[in-house]
């Protein structure tokens, strides 16, 4: 059981800002691909990854990471702040 | 507002602020100070005059870490008497102050390069999202690859 | 307190000023600006704590001219929206603002660069000239050769 | 007919802020040797003008320069403005 959340117009595309998503994914990757197959708006949201950035615990991380020990995920586009 | 010995701190908030309040109580609590640099981000008036709005998003929560993390960052690279950053979201129009960082040293150089570099931080590695409107719609704005590159000046 | 279309302008002057109120009207009045930087130089309580008051002397007449020389001339090196310039004079005590400098750009980067430069040929091209009493007696402030060395930069 | 300053120390030393001086020198370097031929405390003012500056009708100006045209002079230390 995680938690993931999407942010700015990954969320937009998904349409929810934020899930409990039941995985056995080891990677942010692996996450990626089980995400893309529930449903065309995800597969949209995650069609170019190097578009997006991850957050681990809200920590910024790779996709390449681990998910072992994580409970909140973040997806989301580069930042605009400032 | 302070998480460290040093004045200043790390504040995000929904309503507006006066850059003037905040460098007026920054000045005082920064003893021993003999340089202030304030940073103060503006919406400018983009999209050919025609941005009505802005909306900025952000991740409650990574947002203050995020911000409470390149504060840290900078207060352990130079010697400084105070740092602050406080950054807005919500919906903003043209003209308002979005953002604000300050900072206070001994001398000038110190106050400067830390200004900047917390500015350049918070560009990229806060998570914060603007999305503008006009007339004509809504849009987000993309990352520039120059705020990227320039982290690499540190 | 404008000398070109750009907003901001110079003043010499006596009495207090509020940064704050300064940063205020001042960003009030550059219109298009997305960045404000402000550099405040505040009397520190150097000479190990002993320090009581300071005296600014000038040179009225060339202090204006000088100042408003290096404000044309940052104008001219960047593209800026505004650029303003308040030094004061007179006797100040620890704590006080002897002066500040705000710059207002589209972009940080510009706005950064110029508040630098402006502080810089402040610092070794406007003549004014500072002397510290402390119980023991009275001393003048001694230029530092990085001062003079900064101009360099530019 | 030239109007001199002396500001910071310079003044301290010589006692007054700003005097009207009949003078001959074509140069900034030959005015102070005039001046430094008045009096003591003048030729401490200048004993070393490598830490003077001089402004000559408000602008900064070497001590090689002429006095050509020039209706005010003035000597300081090294500002220490900022």
């Amino acid at each position: 059981m995680i938690e993931v959340l999407y942010f700015a117009w990954v969320r937009e595309r998904i349409g929810i800002p934020r899930e409990t998503v039941e995985t056995e994914a080891a990677t942010v990757a692996g996450l990626v691909d089980e995400l893309r197959a529930r449903a065309p708006r995800y597969a949209a949201a995650f069609a170019d990854v190097s578009a997006l950035r991850v957050a681990l615990d809200q920590e910024l991380a790779d996709f390449g990471a681990s998910l072992e020990g994580v409970r909140e995920v973040a997806f989301f586009p580069p930042m605009t702040g400032g | 507002m302070g998480t460290q010995t040093q004045a200043g701190g790390v504040r995000v908030q929904q309503g507006a602020f006066s850059p003037e309040g905040e460098l007026t109580s920054f000045i005082a609590a920064c003893k021993g100070a003999g340089a202030v640099v304030s940073f103060s981000g503006i919406v400018r008036n983009d999209a050919g005059g025609r941005l009505e709005r802005m909306e900025i998003e952000h991740y409650p929560g990574m947002t203050e870490r995020a911000l409470e993390g390149i504060r840290a960052e900078a207060l352990k690279r130079w010697n400084l008497t105070g740092a602050a950053i406080i950054h807005r979201y919500g919906p903003l129009v043209p003209g308002e102050v979005i953002m604000m960082v300050a900072t206070a040293a001994r001398h000038r150089r110190e106050a400067f390069a830390a200004a900047e570099f917390l500015m350049d931080y918070l560009k990229s590695r806060a998570p914060f999202w603007k999305k503008e409107y006009t007339g004509d719609g809504a849009e987000w704005v993309a990352a520039r690859d120059e705020d990227e590159a320039a982290l690499g000046r540190w």
